[in-house]
């Protein structure tokens, strides 16, 4: 048991190897640098992986029927494409495109999870809402080449940090945690059937009018009960009397939804958890908004760069004549924005 | 996901338990995810960027916790990722709030600016 | 139901000073001061002398009953003195800084109060924990006291006199939860508990090696806080800085919190270790007599002179715990009073020069009777008390003291201590003796050697003050120059009172020395029934002499001697 | 009270109860009866004078009120004890114990069996040694103090309430000493008097000097107090008791609380003696201690005259005397012996320095030195009859000639040189002065039929007539004595002939007591007095002490002092005339010259118990303080022939004594004569002194004497010794101690303080500000971790 289980793990770790170089290439350079090559060796490798853990899985009991299916795999070579050309890539909006593509991408594993609901919010709250803060935030910060010259990327974008290490330590975390992971994955219980019949009786409208729309029951009649242990609904005729409609007869409008069964998951498991979401997301608001109204100055490194910047561009205007700091923080200072 | 092949109409929307093999595959993929965050978090100077791969770390997570509720049938592994969610939009609003903030000051993104932040 | 009410009392003034105007500060605090010695001396009222030693007033309020930790309260006699007189300084700290703080005046006098609640909750405490909350709380106030209102060097002094008080009393926190674990260990199915009076039963059961680790970590909380010898070079820092209202507090209140604490926890707890070790704890506090007397004597700065007396005082006050028979402990009680009294009024004198001339060196300062006659009156009155001039209160501690390790000896009536053969009526069991009286008795010479080299330095002497053009340094002039040349009505006032009660406990202790009396017979009976359990206390009467009764003494031996022979 | 007086009666039950098989005899049984309670007046009312006085001082009196307060209050207090005494010592009925409590003080449990109590009481034991030392210290003290009233007048005002209060406070606190009926109210008079001697030494506080000598007065008294405390304890522990009446019912019946004889206890016999000794040796300044005293003569005369001749230091006389039984407990008598001894050597110790040096008021100070040797050395020879006979009569010549030294410096700003003095005794208005220390100097040195050659001729003889064996050495210390007491005649006159008698000369003292409080140190020789206005004044040329013979001729005559006056001295001297005493200077000092005269008839007043000795050997002899029979004949001592009466030279001492000594009396006054007379029938006919500070004779012997005397006039340099071996040393060692409590204990603390800060410093670049460092050692951390867990956990 344990890894053997899933991969041979000698291969998993040549392979980790492998990924670690492929990600240490992919880094951004000065200069030329192999990065297509590294990315691709990187993809290999985590290909390799699962490949290997394919071929593993075809070999032990259940056969292939146990593999995911294709979209898996295709949903998450994109995912991790694109991850990794988010950290490879110099340029941070294109980083932050490819991140809207990982994020599309795990809303379908998403999707193949059955968590229909998250992944639309995903989609939504992330790529629609979170990433285009980002970008804003990007353009923002980001110095816009001038007329006919080509973008100069910012320094700390051109070049990584220690990739070598940092790819090193990652993919020592990787190594271990799959060790871990498959060790813990192969001691899970298996799990247990669940019966929804309790959010159906918590949802007698639903019922009702899964019920009425099928024809099994006529306008006027009422929800009385759900008996979870005999897996019959009973329903209170208009006339008063009851009626009983077992499993069998249940319509398929009245399948719990993924919205609802988390809807009910949320408030009735998390309640408090909510409000602390709630009250995060109220404090995050106004501290957004009151950081963002501070009043900032340069500090003394940036005004020298700042002085020597404006000198360069206007050769024809004192440095010292007009403010630097005005120039410097416009959106702080709205007045001598405009006067700029 | 296989509507019809379900035994009974409650657990419709709800497919039954995959395999630990196919959960060790999800597995593979998030922790893959959060490590690509991580080395891009250690390498990258960019705060945006930075920023960037921490939100990768949440996504990696995020896939982790809805595979395991998959594989336990249980939606808390979705509740969570509502609860990462939004921790995530806070602290995305939060540190680039703070970004401009630094941004502002020293018109500069990197990170390796802000040293003597460290007291 | 009081008790509360007078810890309580400080606190709610305290949040009045905080939420009103500044200039309303002094007065608010001094009511609340006012009231506070209101309520203590009601509370002493309602108490029961007849039965001293049994814990009255008492009142239990559950706090963590879980872990059975409850607000528990009550007073002995003892408690209630010390009650008394951290209720008696608190009007007097209060008025005694009207002048001297100028500045961020309701964070002063808030935290003064804060600082008397917590003391008193030391005192009332039936609960270890409470006592021990309190017991730390006290730092807190006193360090803001000291780093805000002191001098040149508060920063490094409170942070040392935090620090190092801290550390010494998480050792001994570290042995109380112990023994509250040991109770819970040794009586099975006992649920938690923190009331002293069960924890000090189960703490006397413990073997003897046990106790000697107990002691040791009580005493690294305890001594630090009084402080003996090896361990007081925080007090001449803390004292030298702090403000003049600190300094009093400190010396008055705050190194009884030790001295009681080692009385309450030390005695009755470990009595076995405490009577194996009595000898050595009885040579660090004679080390610190001498020692301290001697650095006194070549200070230049008179408030660091006092300070360092401070350590000699406590010195004489715990080795006449260590007698552990009745004289020394009820001098030892004693001595906590008067040295609050007579030190905190000499620290008062000193903080009284300091606002006018802004300095405490010697070097600078001197023969102030020609300027300042009241001033130098009560001086020379506060250093006699301080001396241990007899009709003054510091004698009868200071003789009691003594004479409780002079008493305290099992090789009495053998050797050189006469050849009677057995104990003489006089003396007690212990294992101090005469030796440790004679030698702690160089003390006193020395105690008249540095209190008298100050006293002919500052008081008498030609005049000498500092230099003016010194003082605009401290930009204080204008205000300094407000004080009368002599003392104040005001800082008479503050002094009156004190030097009335140093007359008062000199010439009529009778009251209190019989206040104290039942509890401290109960304390010594327990040391002598589970402390000196490997060496029984031999009876005064040899068996073959006949016996000469003394007119006033009862015929017959008490019982417990008896039944000591029998152990035998 | 009635407690009290029940405790008392009890004592008694139980004392005839038990009566010893070794029975002394002459030690009856006393009873005690119960004083009334006005004799509460002789302690208290000088209490009373004192906080009426304080009061005076709170409410800015700038009059003569407090001298008027005092003196009448002590006058009533000595009311009192006269009263006491008609009443209940006189006549022939055996002298009662009086008891007389005021309120309970110390009453403690000392232990916890329920017969260890501690009590102590303000209560007052008075039988007839307490009422011989109570009337001529109340007596003395209502004089002196009219005397002070002129005295002090120049410092009218706060000074004077300052005085007059430490001065009332003494006589209370001298009054509890003598009066108390335990040993621990004793000791809060005697600590007390110790304060008011130190309050009152240092009245000119501005003069360095005087606080110096106070400083020091309070610092040895406390010595010897510490040495007394012990005694107190060791009292306690041994009998369980402090109170007087029940110690001496102990001594008298030989066992002790719990049944053993006490002669076998060392601890009692040889150990609590020796430490009360110490307690005497310190207030009265004997052997180590004295040193004190000469010192003290800084303080105001009056003062001088009270509490450092005539009352505090005979303190330590009245605590062995008190204590006589305790002494006598102790079959060889050792530490008797041993106070003996001390006696001796300090009497002729102290005289040696007298004959020696210049300054008339030191001399009085180290004469009262001496004259406490003979009364110590007379308790040790067994004759307490004689020392108290001797404080008696020392009480009032030594304060008449104080008194007398007092009046001269008052007159001629504070010159106290007997070499800038001459003729004082025919100056206008110096009559009086001149003759009551006449009569004091023939009393100190012991001419016939003065109550000065009475006493100490009772310590001489008893001293020759110990018997050989009993008293270790004691025909040494009866010669020593013999010698001493021809030194003492000869420096008593000495001084006389050079002051008082002689051709009119002086020259003004500078001192700052009298003329200009506290502006000039008053120098304490001559060599410093040199020095002084020798580099003040540009004098030109040093002098040693032997060389003032070349300056004598600038000092002709009164009109050349003054001339002089102006060149050499202050300028403010200018107009100097002495002012002789006014009339209540000239009362007290008549008074106490009368008294002195008066004393001497108290030897032929025939006692009521016992033979010989006067009326005050009769007071004794009816208190405790008697020397039982048994140990007078030598019986305990075990020796059967030991008991013979020793001789002097073969005579029986008792007789010859009186010839013998006024002999010896006879020759140092005449050797003074020669020595210091002026010419003519002044100076007997046998000096030639012809000016104040030239005596050829007397300066050609100390020249002859060459280092020795030089040694003497620097008092042997044992302040300087003293200084050297202890005083330095202890100074090193606080200072050694000081830095050990900065560098190594405090350091010890520092250190431990400063190794987290040394390990944080340490650890600091890892904190380098960059986030990357930061998040890479996270992610290790976790990853070696997790490795950790792998491995381990399997």
């Amino acid at each position: 048991m344990g890894i053997a289980q899933f991969i041979n793990p000698y291969v998993l770790y040549a392979l980790l190897v492998l990924g670690a170089a492929g990600v240490g290439l992919a880094m951004p350079r000065r200069g030329t640098t192999p990065q297509i090559v590294g990315a691709l060796v990187g993809a290999l490798a985590f290909g390799l992986i699962l490949l290997f853990m394919g071929l593993k899985a075809a070999s032990t009991e259940g056969g292939v029927s146990n593999l995911p299916n294709i979209y898996f795999y295709i949903f998450s070579l994109i995912a991790l494409g694109g991850a990794l050309r988010v950290i490879t890539h110099p340029k941070p909006v294109y980083g932050a495109l490819y991140f809207i593509l990982t994020v599309i991408a795990s809303a379908g594993l998403f999707l193949i999870l059955s968590a229909e609901f998250m992944a639309f919010a995903l989609v939504i709250v992330y790529a629609g809402a979170i990433l285009i803060t980002y970008l804003f935030v990007i353009m923002l910060a980001t110095q816009a080449p001038e007329e006919g010259q080509d973008e100069v990327l910012a320094d700390y974008d051109v070049s990584a940090r220690e990739p070598i290490a940092a790819s090193v330590v990652g993919f020592l975390l990787i190594a271990v945690l799959t060790t871990m992971m498959f060790r813990g994955t192969s001691q899970l219980p298996a799990p247990a059937p669940v019966n929804q019949n309790e959010l159906l009786a918590s949802m007698p409208r639903k019922v009702e009018r899964a019920l009425l729309t099928t024809g099994k029951i006529a306008e006027g009649d009422k929800f009385e009960s759900l008996d979870a242990a005999a897996n019959v609904i009973i329903i209170k005729k208009a006339d008063g009397t009851l009626l009983t409609i077992p499993q069998t007869d249940w319509p398929e409008e009245m399948a719990v939804t993924n919205p609802e069964a988390l809807g009910f998951n949320l408030l009735r498991e998390h309640p408090g958890t909510i409000e602390i979401a709630g009250v995060i997301l109220l404090m995050a608001m106004l501290g957004a908004v009151v950081l963002s109204r501070k009043q900032v100055q340069l500090d003394e490194d940036a005004k020298a760069a700042r002085v020597t910047q404006l000198a360069h561009l206007d050769p024809g205007n004192e440095p010292g004549v007009q403010s630097p700091l005005e120039l410097g923080s416009p959106t702080s200072n709205p007045t001598g924005g405009a006067a700029s | 996901m296989n509507v019809t092949t379900l035994t009974t109409l409650a657990q419709a929307n709800f497919p039954e338990a995959m395999s630990q093999i196919t959960l060790a595959h999800y597995l593979v993929i998030s922790t893959a995810m959060f490590t690509i965050g991580l080395v891009g978090f250690l390498t990258r100077r960019n705060l945006i960027i930075m920023f960037l791969c921490t939100e990768l770390m949440f996504q990696a997570a995020g896939i982790a916790m809805i595979a395991f509720g998959r594989y336990h049938l249980d939606l808390s592994g979705q509740s969570f990722v509502v609860f990462v969610l939004t921790v995530a939009a806070a602290e995305a609003a939060m540190a680039l709030a703070l970004v401009v903030l630094l941004f502002r000051r020293k018109e500069s993104l990197s990170a390796e600016e802000w040293k003597d932040l460290q007291g | 139901m009081i008790l509360f009410a007078l810890m309580l009392i400080p606190l709610v003034f305290a949040m009045l000073v905080v939420i009103s105007p500044a200039a309303q500060a002094k007065t608010i605090a001094t009511v609340g001061s006012f009231v506070s010695l209101a309520g203590a001396i009601y509370a002493a009222m309602q108490f029961d002398p007849a039965s001293a030693a049994t814990f009255q007033l008492a009142k239990t309020v559950d706090w963590i009953p879980q872990l059975g930790i409850s607000l528990s309260v009550g007073v002995d006699s003892i408690a209630l003195l010390l009650v008394l007189l951290t209720a008696l300084l608190g009007p007097i700290c209060v008025i005694a800084s009207y002048t001297a703080i100028t500045q961020r005046l309701r964070t002063y006098y808030a935290w003064l109060l804060v600082l008397q609640a917590a003391m008193t909750g030391v005192f009332c405490a039936r609960d270890l924990l409470v006592f021990y909350t309190c017991f730390e709380f006290t730092l807190v106030p006193m360090f803001i006291l000291i780093s805000l209102y002191g001098s040149t060097n508060r920063k490094r002094a409170s942070i040392k006199f935090f620090l190092y008080t801290f550390t010494g009393s998480v050792i001994a926190l570290a042995g109380l939860v112990y023994i509250a674990y040991q109770h819970t260990q040794l009586t099975p199915g006992s649920p938690w508990t923190f009331d002293i009076s069960t924890l000090a039963e189960t703490a006397r059961s413990l073997p003897l090696a046990t106790q000697s680790w107990l002691l040791l970590a009580l005493m690294a909380g305890f001594a630090v806080k009084i402080p003996l010898f090896p361990v007081h070079t925080w007090l001449p820092l803390a004292h030298t800085e702090a403000p003049t209202a600190g300094s009093v507090v400190l010396a008055g209140v705050l190194l009884k919190l030790g001295t009681y604490a080692v009385y309450r926890f030390v005695l009755p707890f470990v009595p076995q270790a405490v009577v194996e070790y009595a000898p050595l704890l009885a040579i660090l506090c004679i080390i610190g007599i001498i020692y301290g007397g001697l650095i006194c004597w070549v200070q230049t700065d008179v408030k660091k002179l006092v300070a360092y007396s401070s350590v000699a005082h406590l010195g004489f006050c715990m080795l006449g715990m260590f007698a552990l028979n009745n004289t020394g402990i009820s001098g030892s009680i004693l001595y906590m009073i008067n040295h609050g009294l007579s030190t905190g009024a000499l620290f008062l004198l000193i903080g009284m020069v300091y606002e006018r001339y802004h300095t405490r060196s010697m070097k600078e300062l001197g023969g102030l009777g020609a300027k300042m006659p009241v001033w130098s009156t009560f001086m020379v009155f506060f250093v006699m008390a301080s001396v241990g001039l007899p009709g003054l209160n510091g004698f009868v501690s200071e003789f009691m003291c003594m004479m409780g390790a002079f008493q305290a000896s099992d090789a009495w009536g053998s050797g050189i201590w006469g050849s009677l053969g057995h104990r003489p009526i006089g003396a007690t069991a212990g294992n101090l003796g005469p030796w440790f009286g004679i030698i702690a008795g160089t003390g006193v010479i020395i105690a008249a050697m540095y209190l008298l080299y100050m006293t002919g330095n500052v008081v008498w002497g030609k005049l000498k003050l500092p230099d003016h053009g010194h003082d605009h340094a401290h930009g204080t002039d204008d205000h300094a120059s407000k004080l009368p040349t002599d003392l104040s009505t005001r800082e008479i006032s503050i002094l009156v009172p004190l030097a009335a009660l140093c007359i008062l406990l000199g010439v009529y202790p009778k009251p209190i020395l019989s206040l104290i009396e039942q509890p401290v017979q109960e304390t010594v009976l327990v040391v002598n029934e589970s402390g000196r359990v490997n060496m029984p206390v031999k009876p005064i009467e040899s068996d073959t002499k006949p016996h000469a009764p003394i007119a006033d003494a009862p015929a017959e031996p008490a019982a417990r001697v008896v039944s000591a022979e029998n152990a035998q | 009270m009635m407690q009290a007086l029940n405790i008392f009666s009890s004592i008694a039950a139980h004392a005839v109860a038990s009566e010893p098989a070794a029975g002394v005899a002459q030690a009856a049984t006393r009873t005690i009866t119960q004083g009334e309670t006005w004799m509460l007046a002789i302690p208290f009312l000088p209490l009373l004078a004192f906080v009426l006085i304080a009061l005076c001082a709170a409410f800015k009196v700038r009059s003569k009120l407090p001298a008027f307060i005092t003196v009448g209050l002590l006058a009533l207090s000595f009311g009192a004890a006269l009263t006491t005494f008609i009443q209940h010592f006189m006549g022939p009925a055996a002298a009662p114990i009086l008891h007389v409590h005021a309120f309970d003080w110390l009453h403690f449990k000392a232990g916890p069996e329920a017969a260890q109590g501690f009590v102590a009481n303000f209560a007052f034991y008075i039988d007839s040694l307490t009422i011989l030392w109570m009337l001529f210290v109340t007596g003395l003290a209502t004089l002196i103090a009219l005397y002070a009233s002129e005295y002090m007048s120049h410092d009218v005002g706060p000074g004077y309430c300052r005085f007059f209060a430490a001065f009332s406070l003494f006589v209370f606190s001298m009054s509890c000493l003598v009066m108390a009926d335990n040993l621990v109210l004793l000791f809060l008079g005697w600590e007390g008097v110790g304060l008011c001697s130190y309050l009152l030494i240092g009245y000119f506080y501005k003069k360095a000097p005087a606080v110096a000598a106070a400083k020091k007065a309070f610092i040895m008294n406390r010595i010897g107090d510490l040495g007394l405390l012990m005694g107190i304890f060791s009292i306690y522990t041994a009998f369980g008791t402090v109170e007087y009446a029940k110690i001496f019912e102990f001594f008298r019946s030989g066992v002790d609380a719990t049944g053993n004889q006490i002669g076998s206890s060392t601890w009692i016999t040889i150990i609590i003696p020796l430490l009360f000794t110490i307690g005497a040796f310190g207030k009265s300044a004997q052997v180590f201690l004295y040193t004190w005293l000469p010192d003290a003569m800084e303080g105001p005369t009056p003062v001088s005259a009270l509490i450092h001749a005539a009352t505090m230091v005979t303190a330590g006389v009245f605590l062995i005397a008190r204590m006589m039984p305790l002494y006598q407990a102790d079959p060889n008598l050792l530490i008797l012996s041993i106070v003996a001894w001390s006696g001796a050597i300090t009497a002729l110790w102290s005289a040696t320095i007298e004959m020696a040096i210049f300054d008339i008021k030191r001399v009085m100070g180290y004469s009262t030195i001496s004259q406490l040797g003979f009364m110590f050395a007379g308790l040790g020879v067994l004759t307490p009859e004689g020392s108290a006979f001797h404080v008696f009569t020392h009480a009032f010549f030594k304060a008449t000639l104080f008194l007398g030294v007092g009046a001269v410096m008052h007159g001629f700003g504070g010159q106290l040189d007997l070499r800038r003095l001459s003729g004082v005794g025919w100056m206008k208005g110096f009559g009086l002065v001149a003759a009551a220390v006449f009569i004091g100097s023939i009393n100190l040195a012991g001419f016939p039929f003065t109550a000065g050659f009475f006493s100490k001729d009772m310590i001489l003889a008893e001293a020759f007539a110990r018997p050989e064996g009993q008293i270790a050495g004691s025909q040494a210390v009866a010669w020593i004595l013999l010698i001493t007491a021809g030194m003492t005649a000869y420096y008593t006159f000495r001084s006389f002939f050079r002051v008082y008698v002689g051709p009119k000369q002086f020259v003004p003292g500078d001192d700052a007591e009298l003329v200009d409080l506290g502006r000039h140190p008053k120098g304490v020789s001559l060599d410093a007095w040199h020095k002084e206005h020798g580099h003040g004044h540009g004098h030109g040329h040093e002098h040693e002490h032997n060389d003032h013979a070349h300056r004598h001729g600038s000092y002709g005559g009164v009109g050349d002092a003054r001339a002089h006056g102006r060149q050499d001295f202050d300028p403010s001297t200018e107009e100097f005339d002495p002012h002789p005493p006014g009339f209540a200077m000239k009362f007290a000092i008549a008074a106490c010259a009368i008294l002195t005269i008066a004393a001497a008839g108290l030897y032929f007043v025939s006692p009521a118990i016992g033979e010989g000795g006067g009326w005050a050997a009769g007071m004794v002899r009816q208190s405790s303080a008697v020397v039982s029979a048994e140990v007078l004949s030598g019986h305990t001592s075990g020796t059967d022939e030991g008991h013979a009466h020793g001789t002097f030279l073969g005579m029986d001492p008792h007789h010859v004594m009186y010839y013998v000594s006024a002999g010896v009396g006879f020759i140092g006054v005449l050797i003074a004569a020669f020595l210091h007379g002026p010419k003519g029938w002044q100076g007997l006919f046998l000096g030639v002194r012809q000016s104040c500070d030239v005596a050829p004779r007397a300066d050609k012997l100390a020249n002859a004497f060459g280092p020795l005397t030089t040694a003497a006039r620097n008092k042997y340099y044992v302040d300087e010794i003293y200084d050297a071996l202890i005083t330095r040393p202890l100074w090193v060692l606080s200072h050694i101690f000081h830095l050990f409590d900065q560098y190594v204990v405090d350091g010890l603390v520092n250190l431990i303080g400063a190794l987290p800060r040394f390990f944080g410093k340490a650890l600091r670049p890892i904190q380098s500000g960059e986030m990357h460092g930061y998040a890479v050692g996270m992610a290790g951390g976790v990853a070696v971790l997790l490795i950790l867990v792998v491995l381990l956990v399997g």
